[in-house]
């Protein structure tokens, strides 16, 4: 039954698409609007989400090694290092790399530091990277008892600094995220609302020559689907136009470079797409059974 | 025996008191029309026999199933059998006059090749050929009326129910319309009429129910309240 | 002198030929019966009076100005002075029966005073009293049709068109309204009407204008087309 | 005569503000949403252009002095630098105090730079801070050619790198706010013109029965305004009270501070709610002018 009349439906829906064009547009422009909005902010917090994450994976422990170590024995601490849980890279600064950065940072030819100073004064080092930059303080901690290691410094006071910044930033973007999409959800729904509104004869007409209520609701929904799909089709293709251009535009400076994962990116799309769609039907569900009822 | 209607009264949500005790026997394939001055009550006891309204206290029996105590899913069943001409048309504004019938046949899942052959011939039967295509803004409050007519033909309803009918038709086209009523109603279907048109119900000699009040006032043959 | 057709024609947008060629003249002060089959172009013809239609071709003149030239601002002023029945009604479905004719009354600037005194008069000359708090929803259609009268009254109008006013009333409650129509039409209000209602029209003695397909094709007094 | 209906007005704008339930509340609701995200975009676009301005104004210009200045020269050198226009703040490090600060940042006692070093090799400095960091790189320039100054140091690249970064997401942010507003006005706008159009019956009587179409139009306009005012209020005083909120939680995290100058916030706020009233009346106007010229 259902079946036999989908093609009733279809026909019905597209035709009311057409008929009812004021109703259709404002669906679909509240929907465009509202995916746009809410891909917009989804891009961004992913994308500054991504851009913690650098930042947070730029935080290293820096390991002083004591004097009189043995070449071997700067070998061993490295490899009792590396085997850490956690460790993603290890770096050796030698004592001479040390001092030439330090000269680097100072500066001109007139104090050449390696001839005004005797001995070279600087420590041996190793730069451990962590895998996960959350656990930067217990892989300094675990670091301090290695044989050989007489000072760890991980700009203590700093990371938990930055963290705390991140997680504050992450929180408020899912905060914001969660309202933009209910803000979406719900203008999406107000617009279908007044559509629906807008057309209550009809719906009491179909009740009163008995239509029973699935038949009067499958036109309404496909079309519900219909205007939903466009309207986030309409937003989507404005945020990939948008995005690419950004993506381009941003692409020389590298410490923004922007996400551009196609698969990410994809799903991202694909989900705008759905909650468009779904919106649609469900801002469409929810409306036509508050005029059914009467 | 068709319909039933037993100590029916009606007092809508506002305290007016539509029908006041309405007791009822309708038989299969009658022709009756409903009379009695404006506010009488004649939509009212219409609206009954499709469960538009529920009575606020009675019963109302058709077929032997009980519209009190019908449930909301049986509602369209129950409608799928009935024609109804409304007072006030009710034609959408964005359908066309064919689509306008074909839409009521497509409602109770007819065939599209039934569709296809009825729809102009119920056109044609109201004297509205060559307005197919137009919408019910379009035309005339006649012509409009005439549509609302032509819907509810369509489905060959077992009971034809048509509230004030040709109001805004002149003698002649209220006659032609009247023609069909009593053509379908020869063909069994059941018929009933609201009109205040005293020439066309003197004319009919059929079972006339006078309302007054929310109250039958009198149930019998015509002519005689006329003389 | 009030009103003057000079050849009007109508054609609608979809090619329909509503109106055809019609001159006419109305003296200030006349009673006329605007008559015709459904479809006719009764209410086309009406339309032009307070232009929510312009010919086509033609000329119109009301009060000696021009309606086809008169700018889009000068119009309400036009309908002012003009009480109009809708073939439709054309209620507010979310204004009572009160605030629908205040509201007419309002929208012509009457002042405060003025309405409070004469919304209840007129409710109560088309015997609806008591309905007064009532939205059109909860009316039978008579009574919707007489408040779409009572708001027409209400500014006391130097014209009154009245597109089929009595089609969904009966007989008793017709020849009322129709006295009301006499009534102000001998206080000098101009009267058209448009109708089918043949038993009002021969009893009134009136001027009679007969359309079919969009031409006038008798214009005299009553009586002598029904016999 | 229109100071004479102004009553009139008001009381058919309540009374069909009243009588239009679902019209009503579905125009304040949109508002709402609109005004609300558009709050959120506006704040959080502030705020970060804030933080901005804070990373920005740390950037420093040192400059290392000769070694062979007396202390006179080391005054008049910081005294020209002093004058300069655009300098804020100027700090002298002297090479004890720069011995020292290396000292901590390497460590442990076992390295007393003071005592392994024969001769402090560091050199004096002066820490300049700018007015505008944007003018660093210009200050830097002048500050080179003092006299007893031999090298000026301000993470060259990195300033310019930050300021990039700095602009884009100030570009962004604007970007963004336009996009949001553009969103918010045509939401705005959408959801009046559907209100309207489910009203047009009653402008088209209005016209035939001989309003005018300023007659007609005041109980909307007033309706309008009263709507977008309603909706932004509600707008308002939920941004203010997440705000507050947000503000109170981040109050500890020295480094997140959020913008609390209650004179910009008012300003934000009163912004908003002027957006929302004026939206009200200019999405009435311009739905009600295409049903009017029919
Ligand atoms: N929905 C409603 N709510 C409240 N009262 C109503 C409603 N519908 C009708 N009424 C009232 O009930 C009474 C009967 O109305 P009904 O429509 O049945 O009259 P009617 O006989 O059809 O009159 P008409 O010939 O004018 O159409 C009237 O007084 C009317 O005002
Ligand atoms: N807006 C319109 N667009 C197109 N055609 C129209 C329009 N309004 C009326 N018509 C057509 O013009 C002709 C005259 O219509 P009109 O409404 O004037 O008839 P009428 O005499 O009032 O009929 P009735 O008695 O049925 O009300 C009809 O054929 C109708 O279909
Ligand atoms: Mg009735
Ligand atoms: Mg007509």
């Amino acid at each position: 039954m259902i079946i036999k009349n989908m093609l009733y439906f279809i026909r019905e829906a597209l035709n009311s698409l057409m008929r009812n064009r004021l109703l259709s547009f404002a669906t679909i422009s509240t929907v465009s609007i509202s995916i746009l909005i809410l891909g917009i902010a989804v891009l961004m917090t992913m994308n500054a989400g991504s851009f913690m994450n650098r930042l947070e994976s730029d935080v290293e422990i820096i390991a002083f090694l004591e004097k009189n170590l043995s070449s071997s024995q700067i070998r061993d601490a490295g490899e009792e290092i590396e085997k850490m849980d956690g460790v993603k890279q290890l770096t050796f600064v030698s004592k001479k790399e040390a001092l030439h950065r330090l000269q680097e940072n100072f500066g001109g030819k007139e104090y050449n530091l390696g001839t005004t100073i005797g001995e070279n004064p600087l420590p041996n080092s190793y730069e451990i990277k962590a895998a996960d930059p959350h656990n930067v303080a217990d892989i300094a901690k675990k670091v301090e008892k290695v044989h050989g290691v007489y000072k760890v410094n991980y700009g203590q006071g700093v990371v938990e600094k930055l963290f705390n910044i991140t997680k504050w930033i992450r929180v408020i973007s899912v905060i914001f995220i969660v309202l933009v999409s209910l803000g979406a959800v719900l203008l999406i729904a107000t617009t279908i609302r007044l559509a629906i509104f807008a057309r209550r004869k009809e719906i009491k007409l179909m009740q009163l020559i008995g239509a029973t209520d699935w038949f009067i609701r499958w036109p309404f929904f496909i079309e519900g689907i219909l205007l939903g799909s466009l309207g986030a089709l309409v937003a989507i293709v404005l945020l990939l136009l948008g995005y690419d251009s950004l993506i381009s535009k941003t692409d020389s400076i590298y410490f923004f470079s922007l996400l551009s994962d196609p698969i990410i990116l994809s799903k991202i799309y694909i989900s705008l797409f759905l909650t468009g769609s779904v919106l649609g039907v469900l801002g469409t569900y929810i409306s036509l059974n508050r005029f059914l009822d009467v | 025996m068709l319909v039933q209607f037993y100590n029916v009264s009606k007092i809508y949500p506002n305290g007016v008191k539509a029908l006041d005790d309405i007791s009822l026997r309708i038989e299969r394939g009658e022709f009756i029309f409903l009379m009695g001055s404006s506010g009488a009550g004649k939509s009212t006891l219409v609206k009954m026999f499709f469960r538009e309204e529920i009575p606020t206290r009675g019963q109302i029996f058709i077929a032997s199933r009980s519209i009190v105590r019908m449930k909301r899913s049986e509602v369209p069943k129950l409608r799928r059998n009935i024609g109804i001409v409304f007072q006030d048309f009710k034609l959408l504004e964005n359908k066309t006059v064919s689509e306008n019938i074909s839409f009521a046949m497509e409602v109770v899942g007819a065939n599209i090749r039934d569709i296809k052959i009825r729809v102009p011939e119920v056109i044609e039967m109201v004297g509205l050929k060559g307005k197919e295509k137009c919408f019910p803004g379009e035309l005339s409050g006649g012509e409009q009326q005439r549509v609302g007519v032509a819907r509810a033909l369509a489905n060959r309803p077992l009971m034809l129910i048509a509230d004030e009918p040709t109001g805004n038709l002149d003698i002649r086209i209220s006659t032609e319309i009247m023609e069909l009523l009593y053509d379908i109603n020869r063909k069994g279907t059941t018929v009933i009429m609201a009109t205040h048109a005293q020439e066309l119900v003197r004319a009919a000699h059929k079972r006339i129910i006078m309302l007054e009040n929310g109250r039958i006032i009198s149930d019998s043959l015509a002519g005689e309240f006329f003389l």
